[in-house]
This record gives C-alpha cells, sequence and structure tokens, in this order.
C-alpha cells in the first residue's frame, strides 16, 4: 500500500472546488448552477474526509456527513424554487429574474 | 433618590399616557400634565429643601442616586444636582407645562403617542442635567433625542419629513463624535488608572497631553455646539423648528438647545481646561460671527418660525460667547440667557404656533395688523419680542449684558462685533411687530372675514401659559439674584478647578 | 420725603400696569385720570423731593431701593441717586410730562386707542424717571432703553400706516445703534474701574486716569456715542424728523422735551470723564455746533409744521451739546430746562392748529390763522419769542450763558461762538417764518375752497379747559422761566469763570435775533412785502444753487439717503442673497454628496445573480489572497 | 490504492469539467452521478467506506434522483439546449475563469508548502456511530431539523 501524498487529496477538492465555482459563475441554467453548487459541496465534503484520513480521525467523516445533510436539504429547497421558477416565468435562465437592483 | 423617581415618573407618565389612549383619547393629556405636576412637586421640593440641604452649597454635588450598571467598564448609574442643574431642572420641569399647555388643544390625532414622546423627552433631558457619569450622560442625550425626532416627524407640518431627518443626522453625527470621544476619554482613564471609568469626577484626572486632548474637546465641542446650535453647526434648527408641531418647537427651543450650553459649562471646558482655553478665542469669534450671521438671516425670512429659529441661533451665541470667556460674568450670563431664552423663545413659539394654528399659515406675507383683532396676543407678541431684543428689565438683557461683560474682559474685538447684534436684534425684532402685528388689517384668504368669531383671541390656558411665562421674565429682569445666587458657588468652583481667577474683577 | 423717592417712577409706572390689565375696556374718563393723575402725583412728590432737598443745602443722597444682581464685583442696585441735576430733570419730566398728559387727554378723547395711549405715556415717565434717577449706569441703561422702547410704541402708535412704522423702527434701530456703543462704553468703564456706580466712577476715573489718556477718550467717546443717539444729534440724527408720525403730544413730551435731552443728561452727568478726555469734549462741541447748522438751514426748508419744530429741536439740542463741549455744564442743563418750556408750548400750539384744521400738517394750507386759534397764535408767538432767544424770555437767559461760555473756549472760542450766533439768526428766520406763514398773510387752508359756513366750522379752534391750562401755565414758564434758578452748582462745581464779552458782541448777540425776524417778516409776513418775498422765493429756486440748496437742506442734508446707500441698502441685498443660508447650501453639498456615491453604489447592484456571485468570489479572492501572500 | 486513487480523481475531474461544459441537462446529470461515484471510490481509497456508502446511496443516488425527476417535470427540450449552447460564449468565460484560476493558485500554493503523506486508516462505521451519538448527538439532532426544515420548504415551494 503506497503511500498518497496528504496534498494531493486536498489539491483535487481544490480543484473540482474551483470547477464547481466556475461553473455557477458562468452558467445561466438556473439547473447547472445547482449542479455545480452541489459539486462545490461535495468537494469540501472531499476535503473533510481527507483531513479525517490525515489525523486518522473520525470526525472529519461526522463533517462530511454534516454536509451531506445539508446539501439534501439545499437540493430540496433549490429545487422547489427552479420548480416554481419555471412555474412563473417558463425559463430557467437566472439573467431573467433581475428586478432586485438599486 | 428624588431624581431617580423624576425621570421614573416621566417615564411611566408616558408609558401610562400611550396605554390610555385605548380608553378615552382625552384621558392621555391628563396624565401628562399630572405627571408633569408631580415632577414640577419635586424639583420644587428639591429646590426649596436644597437650599437648605448643608451638602448642597459651595459647588458640592448633592448626590441623590449611586448604583452600579454595567461594572465590567465602570459605567454607574449615578445622577445628582447641584445649583446649575436644579436651574435647568427648573426650567426644563416649566418649559414642559408650557409645551403641554401648547398641545392642549393642538394636538388631536395619536394624543397617546405623543405625550409619551413628551414625556419621554422630558425625562432624557432631566438625565442629561443631572447624570454623573458620562455614559449615562450620553444614554440620556440619546433618549432625549428620538423622541423629538418622532415628535417633528409625526406631527411636524408640510416639510416634516425632510426636517426630522435633518435633525436626527445632524444630533446623532454630532453625537456619534461625542460617544466617540468620551469613549477614549474612558479608555485613557483605564490606562492611566488601570481600570474603564465614566464618572465625571474620575475622568477629571486624566492627564492628556496637548493634542489628544485638543481634539478630544473638539469632539465634545462640535458635540455640544450642534445641539446648541453655534454658528457653522446651526442648519437643522430653522427647518425642524418651522417644521416641528408648537409644543415640539416649545421644548425643542426652551430645553433641548440648552442641553447644549449645559454640556459646554458641564463637561467640556472642565475636562478639557488647557485646549479650551487655546480654543476660546475660535469660540468666541464663532459666537460673534453666528450672531450677527444668523440675526441677518432672520431679517430676510417669510417663515414666522423660521425666523423665530433664526433668532434662536442668534441668542444662543451669546451663550457661547458668554461660557468661551470662562469668567463668572460670563458664565452667569450664558446661563441667565439660558433661562430667559428658554422663556422667550418659548412664548415667541407659542405665539407663531397660535398664529398658525387661527391664520392657517406661518408666511408673514399674509398677515398683517392683527393688533386690532388679536390684541391680547399681539400684545404678549411685543412683549416677549422686546424681552428678545435684550430690554432692560426682562431677562434677556441680564443675560446678554453679563455675557459680553465677561466676553469684554477676554475678548473685545469678539464683544464688539457681538454687540453689533443687539442693533441687529432691533432690526428683526421690530420688522416682525410692524409685518404682523402693525399696519393696515390683512388676512390670509377666508380667513376671519366675518366680524366677529372668526379669530378668537387668546384662550384661557393660553393667557395662563404666556402671562406665567411674561412674570418668569420679569422676575429674571428685575431680580435675577435669585436665579444667579444658585449658579453662583457652582460657577466659582469651576472655576477655581480650572485654574482661571474667578470673578475676573 | 427721601424715603419716598422710590415712589417716583412707581406712580406712573401703576398706572401703565393698571392700564394695561383693564385691556382697554376702562372708560375714557377713568383711564385719563389714571393716566395724567399718575404723572401728577410724581409731580407733586417731586416738588416735596425738591424742597426737602433744597432747604437742606442742596445735599445729594442715595435711596437703595434693593440689589439688583451680585456677581463677583459686579453688583447694581436699583438705587436712586439725587442731587441738583436730578431734581432739574425729575421736576421737567414729572411736570411738563403731566401739563402733557393733561392736554393729551382732551387731545387724544376720540383715539380708540386711547388707554394703550396711556399706558405708553405712563411707561415712558416711569422709565424717564429712573433713568435721571439711577445711581449707577446699569440702571441708567434701564431708563434708557425703556425710553428709547415707549418711543418707539408712540411714534407708531398710529399703527395701521405702515410709514409710521418705519418711522418708528427707523428711531429704535438708529437709537440703538448709540446704545450699542454706550452698552460697549459700559463694559469698558467696568473692566477698567471695577464699578459701575456714577459718583464712585467720578471719583475714581480722575485717580486712575491722566487727562487725555486713551481709555478716557475711549470710554467717554463711547458714551458720546449713545448720547448722541438719543440726543439726535449728528451723524445720527437722522431718526427724529420721521418721528414726527407719532401723535403730537408725544413730540411734545419725548421728542422735544423729555427722551432727547437725555444724550445731555449723560454727558452731564458723566462730565468728569469728558473733563479727562479733552479731545473728546471738544468734538462734543463740534458735533453741538455742525448739528445747529444743519438743522437750522433745514428748518428754513421744511413745510410740515411739525417737522420744522423737531429740526428745531435738533438744533437746540445742539446748542446744549456745545455747552456741554466748551464746559458749561450749568448752561447746558439750563438750556434743556428752557428749551423743554418753551419747545413743549410749541409743540402743544401746533397740535391745537393741527386737531382744529383736521390734521393738516403742511404750513403753505394754513394762513391768516391769528383770528381763528388766537390761544396757538399766542402760544406760538411766545414759544418762538424763547427759542429765538428775544431779550427778556427764558431762551435769551440760556443761550447767552451757551454763547458766553462757547467765546471762552480756549482754542475755538470765536469759531464756536460766530457758529453758535449763525445759528442764532437761522433760529430766528426759521421759528418766524413759521409764525407768519401760519398766522398771518392769506388763507391758504383748503376749507375755504368749500362753502364759507363750511369752512367757518372747519376752522375752530379745539380748544378746552384741559387744554388750555397746559399751554397757559407753559406760556408763562416760557417767558419766565429765565428767572428760574438751576441748583446745579454742587453737582458741576462752580469752576467756570466769568466770560468777559465786549460791548460789541453783547449787542450783536441780541441784535441778530431780531434781525432775523426782521427778515422773516420781510419775506413771509407784511403783506406789503409778501409779493416781493413770493418773488424771491422764486428766484431763489430758480437759479441751479439755490433749488439744488433747497433740495439739499430740505432732505436733511441727503444723510438719508446716505445712510441708505450706505447701511440699509447693502444689508437688504445681504439679506436677500443670503435669504437660503449658504451654510445650510453647504450642508446640502454634502447630502448630495452622499446622494451621487449612493447612485454610483446602486449602479453596482444589478440584480444579476451571476454578477453578485463574482463580487463575492473577487472579495473571497482578495481576502485569502491578502491571508496568504501577507 | 494509490492507483485507484488517482485513476478515481481523474475520472472525477474529467466528469465535472464534463458537467460545466456539457449543455445537455440530462447528460451533465449522468457525469455528475459519475464524478460522485468516482469520488465514493476516492473515500474508499482513502479508508472512509461509510462516507463512500453514504456517497453513493445519498448523493449519487437519491439526491441525483430527485434532480432528474425535476428534469422530468421541467421538460426541457432541444430548444433549450441550443438556447444552452447559445448562452455558452468564451467571452462569458474570461472573468469567471481567471478568479477561478487565481483562487486555485491560491489553494495549490498554500498546499504545496507541507509534505506529509496519508496513511489510510480504515475508520470504522462503529466509531463514527459512537462519535455522532456521543459528543456529536446535538449536529445531529440539528441536522435533522434542518432535514426537516428542507422538507417543509421544499414541500410549500414546490405546491402550485
Amino acid at each position: 500500500m503506497d503511500a498518497i501524498p496528504y496534498e494531493h487529496g486536498l489539491i483535487l477538492a481544490a480543484i473540482l472546488f474551483v470547477c464547481g465555482l466556475l461553473g455557477v459563475l458562468t452558467r445561466r441554467n438556473i439547473v447547472f448552477v445547482l449542479m455545480s453548487l452541489e459539486i462545490m459541496l461535495n468537494a469540501c465534503g472531499l476535503a473533510f474526509v481527507v483531513a479525517s484520513a490525515r489525523w486518522q480521525h473520525a470526525e472529519g467523516q461526522i463533517m462530511y456527513l454534516m454536509i451531506l445533510t445539508l446539501a439534501a436539504a439545499e437540493v430540496a429547497v433549490g429545487l422547489g424554487l427552479i420548480i416554481q421558477m419555471y412555474r412563473r416565468f417558463h425559463t430557467v435562465d437566472i439573467s431573467v429574474l433581475n428586478e432586485m437592483k438599486g | 433618590m428624588i431624581v431617580g423617581w423624576l425621570i421614573a415618573i416621566l417615564f411611566l407618565g408616558g408609558a401610562l399616557a400611550w396605554a390610555s389612549e385605548a380608553l378615552d383619547a382625552q384621558l392621555p393629556k391628563f396624565i401628562a400634565l399630572l405627571a408633569l405636576l408631580g415632577s414640577a412637586v419635586l424639583v420644587g421640593w428639591l429646590a426649596l429643601s436644597g437650599q437648605a440641604n448643608p451638602l448642597s452649597p459651595q459647588g458640592q454635588w448633592w448626590v441623590l442616586a449611586d448604583a452600579n450598571w454595567i461594572p465590567r467598564f465602570g459605567i454607574r448609574f449615578a445622577v445628582g444636582v447641584d445649583g446649575l442643574s436644579l436651574l435647568m431642572l427648573l426650567l426644563t420641569v416649566f418649559l414642559g407645562l408650557m409645551a403641554l399647555g401648547a398641545a392642549w388643544h393642538e394636538i388631536r390625532e395619536r394624543s397617546g403617542f405623543f405625550y409619551f414622546n413628551l414625556l419621554w423627552t422630558l425625562a432624557g433631558v432631566v438625565g442629561v442635567f443631572t447624570s454623573l457619569d458620562l455614559f449615562l450622560f450620553f444614554f440620556f442625550w440619546e433618549v432625549m433625542l428620538i423622541p423629538m425626532y418622532l415628535i417633528i416627524a409625526i406631527w411636524g407640518h408640510e416639510n416634516r419629513a425632510y426636517a426630522a431627518m435633518k435633525f436626527f443626522l445632524f444630533t446623532q453625527v454630532s453625537g456619534l463624535l461625542l460617544l466617540f470621544a468620551i469613549v477614549c476619554l474612558a479608555w485613557f482613564h483605564a490606562q492611566q488608572f488601570g481600570a474603564f471609568s465614566f464618572d465625571y469626577f474620575a475622568l477629571q484626572d486624566v492627564v492628556l497631553e496637548g493634542r489628544v486632548q485638543t481634539w478630544l474637546m473638539l469632539g465634545f465641542f462640535v458635540g455640544f455646539a450642534t445641539k446648541l446650535p453655534a454658528f457653522p453647526f446651526h442648519a437643522w434648527l430653522p427647518d425642524a423648528h418651522s417644521q416641528a408641531p408648537t409644543a415640539g418647537s416649545v421644548l425643542l427651543a426652551g430645553v433641548l438647545l440648552k442641553t447644549g450650553a449645559y454640556g459646554l459649562i458641564r463637561f467640556t471646558v472642565p475636562l478639557f481646561p488647557e485646549a479650551s482655553a487655546s480654543f476660546a478665542p475660535f469660540a468666541m469669534g464663532l459666537a460673534a460671527v453666528g450672531i450677527l450671521y444668523c440675526a441677518k438671516l432672520a431679517f430676510a425670512q417669510q417663515d414666522l418660525k423660521r425666523l423665530i429659529a433664526y433668532t434662536s441661533v442668534s441668542h444662543m451665541g451669546f451663550v457661547l460667547l458668554g461660557v468661551y470667556a470662562w469668567n463668572l460674568y460670563g458664565l452667569q450670563g450664558a446661563v441667565m440667557t439660558m433661562l430667559a431664552h428658554g422663556f422667550s423663545a418659548a412664548a415667541l413659539f407659542m405665539i407663531a404656533g397660535g398664529l398658525q394654528h387661527r391664520l392657517h399659515t406661518r408666511d408673514m406675507q399674509r398677515m398683517s395688523g392683527l393688533w386690532s383683532r388679536l390684541p391680547m396676543l399681539s400684545a404678549m407678541a411685543l412683549f416677549f419680542t422686546v424681552a428678545a431684543v435684550g430690554m432692560p428689565g426682562l431677562g434677556n438683557f441680564i443675560g446678554e449684558f453679563l455675557s459680553l461683560l465677561g466676553a469684554f474682559q477676554a475678548s473685545r474685538v469678539a464683544t464688539v462685533f457681538a454687540a453689533l447684534g443687539l442693533v441687529l436684534s432691533a432690526v428683526y425684532s421690530l420688522w416682525v411687530i410692524q409685518k404682523v402685528f402693525h399696519g393696515p388689517l390683512l388676512l390670509p384668504a377666508g380667513q376671519g372675514r366675518e366680524p366677529d368669531g372668526g379669530l378668537a383671541d387668546l384662550g384661557t390656558v393660553e393667557l395662563l401659559c404666556y402671562g406665567l411665562m411674561a412674570l418668569g421674565l420679569l422676575w429674571m429682569g428685575l431680580y435675577p439674584q435669585s436665579f444667579l445666587a444658585h449658579s453662583a458657588s457652582v460657577l466659582e468652583a469651576l472655576l477655581q478647578q480650572t485654574g482661571t481667577p474667578g470673578g475676573g474683577g | 420725603m427721601q424715603e419716598w423717592t422710590g415712589l417716583l417712577p412707581a406712580f406712573p409706572l401703576a398706572g401703565f400696569v393698571l392700564l394695561v390689565l383693564s385691556r382697554g375696556r376702562m372708560p375714557r374718563g377713568i383711564a385719563g385720570v389714571i393716566g395724567a393723575g399718575s404723572v401728577g402725583l410724581s409731580f407733586l412728590l417731586a416738588l416735596t423731593i425738591a424742597i426737602g432737598v433744597l432747604n437742606n443745602g442742596g445735599q445729594a443722597y442715595t435711596t437703595v431701593l434693593w440689589q439688583w444682581m451680585q456677581v463677583g464685583d459686579f453688583a447694581p442696585g436699583f438705587s436712586f441717586y439725587v442731587d441738583g441735576l436730578t431734581l432739574v430733570m425729575i421736576l421737567v419730566i414729572s411736570g411738563v410730562g403731566f401739563l402733557i398728559h393733561l392736554y393729551a387727554t382732551a387731545y387724544m378723547a376720540d383715539d380708540p386707542g386711547f388707554a394703550r395711549f396711556f399706558s405708553y405715556m405712563n411707561l415712558f415717565v416711569a422709565a424717564m424717571l429712573v433713568l435721571v434717577l439711577a445711581d449707577n449706569l446699569l440702571l441708567l441703561y434701564l431708563g434708557w432703553e425703556g425710553v428709547g422702547l415707549c418711543s418707539y410704541l408712540l411714534i407708531g402708535f398710529w399703527y395701521d400706516k405702515p410709514e409710521n412704522g418705519y418711522a418708528a423702527r427707523k428711531a429704535f434701530v438708529v437709537t440703538r445703534v448709540g446704545d450699542t456703543s454706550m452698552a460697549i462704553g459700559l463694559f469698558l468703564l467696568f473692566s477698567q474701574l471695577g464699578t459701575l456706580n456714577i459718583q464712585q466712577m467720578l471719583m475714581l476715573a480722575p485717580q486712575q486716569w491722566s487727562v487725555g489718556s486713551g481709555i478716557a477718550v475711549a470710554a467717554s467717546a463711547l458714551l458720546l456715542g449713545g448720547a448722541v443717539g438719543k440726543s439726535a444729534q449728528l451723524p445720527l440724527q437722522t431718526w427724529l424728523p420721521d418721528a414726527m408720525a407719532g401723535p403730537t403730544p408725544i413730540s411734545a413730551l419725548i421728542h422735544a422735551a423729555t427722551m432727547v435731552t437725555a444724550g445731555v443728561y449723560l454727558i452731564a452727568r458723566t462730565h468728569v470723564l469728558f473733563e479727562l478726555a479733552p479731545s473728546v469734549q471738544l468734538l462734543v462741541a463740534f458735533i453741538g455746533l455742525a448739528t445747529l447748522l444743519m438743522s437750522g438751514f433745514t428748518a428754513l426748508t421744511q413745510t410740515d409744521i411739525k417737522r420744522i419744530l423737531a429740526y428745531s429741536t435738533i438744533s437746540q439740542i445742539g446748542y446744549m451739546f456745545l455747552a456741554l463741549g466748551v464746559g458749561a455744564w450749568s448752561a447746558a442743563v439750563f438750556h434743556l430746562m428752557t428749551h423743554a418750556f418753551f419747545k413743549a408750548l410749541l409743540f402743544l400750539a401746533a397740535g391745537t392748529v393741527i386737531l382744529s384744521l383736521h390734521h393738516e400738517q403742511d404750513i403753505f394750507r394754513m394762513g391768516a390763522m391769528r383770528r381763528r386759534l388766537p390761544v396757538s397764535f399766542w402760544c406760538f408767538l411766545v414759544g418762538s419769542a424763547a427759542l429765538t432767544a428775544l431779550p427778556f424770555t427764558s431762551g435769551f437767559y440760556s443761550k447767552d450763558e451757551i454763547l458766553l461760555a462757547a467765546l471762552g473756549q480756549e482754542h475755538y472760542g470765536m469759531l464756536l461762538w460766530t457758529g453758535g450766533v449763525l445759528g442764532a439768526f437761522l433760529t430766528a428766520l426759521y421759528s418766524f417764518r413759521l409764525v407768519f406763514v401760519v398766522f398771518f398773510g392769506r388763507d391758504r387752508h383748503q376749507g375755504s375752497s368749500h362753502g364759507e359756513d363750511h369752512a367757518h366750522a372747519a376752522v375752530m379752534e379745539a380748544m378746552s379747559p384741559v387744554m388750555f391750562f397746559p399751554l397757559l401755565l407753559l406760556g408763562l414758564l416760557a417767558l419766565g422761566g429765565g428767572f428760574i434758578h438751576v441748583p446745579v452748582d454742587t453737582v458741576f462745581g462752580a469752576v467756570h469763570e466769568e466770560v468777559h464779552a465786549s460791548q460789541f458782541l453783547h449787542a450783536l448777540m441780541i441784535l441778530i435775533p431780531i434781525f432775523g425776524v426782521v427778515i422773516a417778516w420781510g419775506v413771509y409776513g407784511s403783506a406789503s412785502y409778501q409779493k416781493a418775498g413770493e418773488h424771491l422765493r422764486e428766484r431763489l429756486l430758480a437759479a441751479p444753487i439755490g433749488r439744488r440748496a433747497y433740495r439739499f437742506w430740505f432732505s436733511g442734508w441727503g444723510m438719508d439717503a446716505l445712510y441708505q446707500w450706505l447701511f440699509v441698502n447693502p444689508f437688504m441685498v445681504l439679506a436677500r442673497l443670503n435669504r437660503k443660508d449658504a451654510v445650510d447650501q453647504i450642508y446640502g453639498w454634502v447630502a448630495q454628496a452622499a446622494r451621487v456615491g449612493n447612485s454610483v453604489v446602486v449602479m453596482l447592484q444589478t440584480g444579476n445573480l451571476r454578477w453578485y456571485a463574482i463580487s463575492l468570489v473577487g472579495g473571497m479572492v482578495l481576502v485569502i489572497g491578502l491571508g496568504v501572500w501577507r | 490504492m494509490t492507483l485507484l486513487f488517482y485513476s478515481a480523481g481523474a475520472i472525477a475531474l474529467i466528469a465535472t469539467l464534463s458537467v460545466i461544459l456539457s449543455s445537455n441537462v440530462v447528460h451533465a446529470l449522468v457525469y455528475l452521478i459519475i464524478s460522485l461515484l468516482s469520488v465514493a471510490v476516492i473515500f474508499f481509497a482513502l479508508g472512509a467506506p461509510f462516507a463512500a456508502m453514504l456517497e453513493a446511496i445519498v448523493y449519487a443516488g437519491a439526491i441525483m434522483v430527485l434532480f432528474l425527476f425535476v428534469m422530468m417535470m421541467l421538460n426541457l427540450g432541444q430548444a433549450t439546449e441550443d438556447e444552452e449552447r447559445a448562452w455558452m460564449q468564451p467571452s462569458l468565460w474570461i472573468g469567471p475563469g481567471l478568479l477561478s484560476g487565481i483562487l486555485l493558485l491560491l489553494f495549490v500554493s498554500t498546499l504545496l508548502t507541507h509534505d506529509v503523506t496519508l496513511a489510510p486508516v480504515e475508520v470504522s462505521v462503529r466509531d463514527i456511530s459512537l462519535l455522532l451519538f456521543g459528543p456529536w448527538l446535538l449536529a445531529v439532532e440539528l441536522a435533522s431539523m434542518l432535514l426537516l426544515a428542507g422538507l417543509i420548504a421544499a414541500y410549500h415551494l414546490a405546491k402550485k
């Protein structure tokens, strides 16, 4: 069993996080935005699990569990909002929703 | 504990007045009257027993309540009274009653909430005049402002939102500077003595290096000078005064302005004696400029209340002049001006309010020759205008003369310029009399066309208020000693403490 | 009697309070009794006090009513000081005041503001008595301002006419300028001497100041400012002619007999200070001289009966100032007294004329009134004779004394004397011009053009016993007042030696006024010369110089226009320009800047979700970047 | 295990990039599931089988199915795909790309300073459970609250 450098796990998490971020920033379709958010959350979870392995402690995984719960709740609410939005505006383009400006 | 009771009565009376509106719309004003009479009794008792009390004379504080409030920062609930505070309390309670008289028939809507605000403002003012802890002082400072903001914003005239916001911004920004300076002072106390303290006496022991002292002094000065208001900080006042309901104007001009002057005497100079001494020429210059500039502006106004507001600024210049002369004459003059101006300005605002109530306008272009229709009101207006002009024999003269006399010892140039204000005050005051009360009869369209009944002269409540205030001014003018005696020992102690030779003579 | 001194001003003050509290609902009879009676009581009291004091060898005394205030060393009291000078003043004020009050009960009988009028009058008398009784300058200042206020109220008594209000305000503001100078003088005196008590000051000043020292000059110049304002001398004389807008008894009481002479009283009272400042004293003399000549010329051109008398008042006070300026203190006070008599007489007589002619004041619309208004005619004749200083009238003695004293002035004696005599010539000219135009010549009254009956009914002398009695008494005083001895020697010390003028100068002093009367007769009076006189006047007016001089004099030497241009207009322009308060504008800019800043920030809030996300990430990158690459 | 880690990592990376670049929602969803599953594999490789199982069941299973259902309800067709393609202009990517790049650079630059290797020791379900229902009980309760709140909110929002 070879040793995996600790940083590599974290770097992977960072890359995934940045990919998700890129998705959030660039996509106009709200479904994609929500998926990208999931990617980011997942990347965070990955970072926690890597840390758990690094310190050989279970609490990192507990944090992962919390994130999982959070992701579940967020997706539920987010999808509910998407449905509502589609019903109201017949689109999934978030740039349509720009009423809240100064 | 009496001051505690005093504040409590006003707070509770306010709350009760608000609550009672649900039962009957007439009830709040009677509750307010009871609360004010109760506090008047307390202050009166204080005045009478205070003279007999061996603790009170020689400029000593008569500490009436002292309890821990927030011990972590050395904040205490400490209130006390000395001669100067007592005079201010008398003024406050008296003008509170006058404001009630002004509101008696004028305020019809949401009267419960109005009297709540009125009494809470007064409670804040009482707190300001008695606090011995700077944090507590600032607390009351804010308590007095917010109800006043509401009074202007809810019961004010046509442009009330603008005026209320302006009032709030000015007082709040200057209040923040004040708070910052207070906290800095407490912090320096913690550095030098190892513990935070906001105690008035403890903070006097803090040693400050020159530049720091100057900056903190400026923080205090701006805070109080805005309230006073002194020349470049006066812009809020004309709007606030002209838009506030009569009772609000009475309180603003009569009492709230005096808190600024009180703060200058009580805190700014004693806490920062050296910085104040070097700042005094500027302050006196500002005072002289303010007197002349605002007198000129007053002359240019067409809105009666706005005109009176500018005259207030002009007269407060004499207070500033007297305070920064920092000798016994100047200080006594400032105190007398505060008292007398409280009476005369309050009465003039009530007259302006009474005219607006009758004619539905404040525009002087639209009134003329009212003497023939409203002889009593006009006679009263003449009396108080003459008082404001500084006629000897009335209180304002004593104040202005002593202020100028004191200022003359400190700065001759400023005094000479300020004295020119006496001429200008005659110019604008007589212009008001001429425009409004003399001249051919002219009434705003649709007013008082019917031969009688269209315009009612003074009612009983009004007559009582004006009569009391007129008597007060006469008393101040003919025997000011009964007021000067109260403040003399306090002021002498302050002078001694700041190392200025008392008496100046 | 001395302990009752405090009651002197208290009687009229009580009258004032009663009349004010009655709120005009009191019957006229009672109001009149209260108004005139209170002053009468004061006069009786003053008389008894005077007798008491004079029997006591003129010993001065002080009565303390109460301590006014006590601030450190500053402790002025409500206390009265009575000496010879005070006695003269209180007798003149309460005596002449009583007579004028009496006259006014008839003169004002039909006025709706009857009670108001008498309340103001009583307040005036009270304030004036306080002014002359005060033992310290602060109390004097109280009276000083009090009479100014009453003067304002009474000039503007008929308030429904805006021009009356303008005149009243002008009077108050112009005198206020002088008052302010005086107030500054008080500050200076107190800061130097440590007291405002007049007698102490007069004692201390010579000990502390040398003659001609800067402080003495400044203090006396500042006091002079006050005196000049109140007494309508150059350069603050412009208010008095306009002050004639008030009812005629007011003009008699305030603007002739009492208040306007307060400045003379002030200087006489503080004469020690002026003696310490010879340059200021000389200034007083020249102010008096310039004023008396200037207003003499102006009086020549006026057509309003009261304005002529007003300018004559200014001119006569100019004589008093001349006397003060040359150190003839008692001569000044003497002239003050006689002037009070004859000028009050003239004004009251003028009032009768005006009342009889239904408020006609233009002398060129009167004429030949000597038959119709016999009492007024005789009063005018007596008054003008005294004013012109014809021999054996009261004015003759007082003016004589002044001119002789002026002659005795060390450096400018001849100049001052010549000016004074020229002034006397002018006085004769204008006062008899008035008499001849009004009472002789052709009847030019408007009423004559209507029906004969109507005209006769119109021009009936308005005369009742209460009007006649004061006129009679004042007439007698104007004739015989010169024989009254003014008991002021103890006040000023009989220091000035008698000036011996040559017989020629004496004769000149007697003859020149008579010469003036003759010329006036020639130009305005006699029927035979009237044509020629009118022709002469027309010729004079036709010439460019004559016309210009006439207009210049008529306008009071253009002083009003000058002040309008110099002070009033700039002030009005400033007021109009800055009605909205420039300082407020600055705060307005601050608010504007905040608003602009806000709109800039608002543009950042696009409502676009991705923009928000990007700015969020940008901020995150910034913070992390700062954390990493510190 | 190392090989497993790197290969799964590479798959996760590629799948994730495909998610954010794809223009078809359903394709993207499938890529996302692949990405999640490969992350599950990584968890396994790191000695966290419980986390791996949860990842597969909850994330790739439940949550993604939820997505799928919503996709079906929205019923987005070919038109949406074209629109999607039109929206993905290269110029749009410059700013976000730059920011993300800098962020990545920051992450990497901090991470590369250390040099510790991982020695995966399997953490058993029992360890996790002991912790979860011991010291972290409150967090579990809070999480349940959160889920309940999410449930109610989702129900409320998706209602007609």
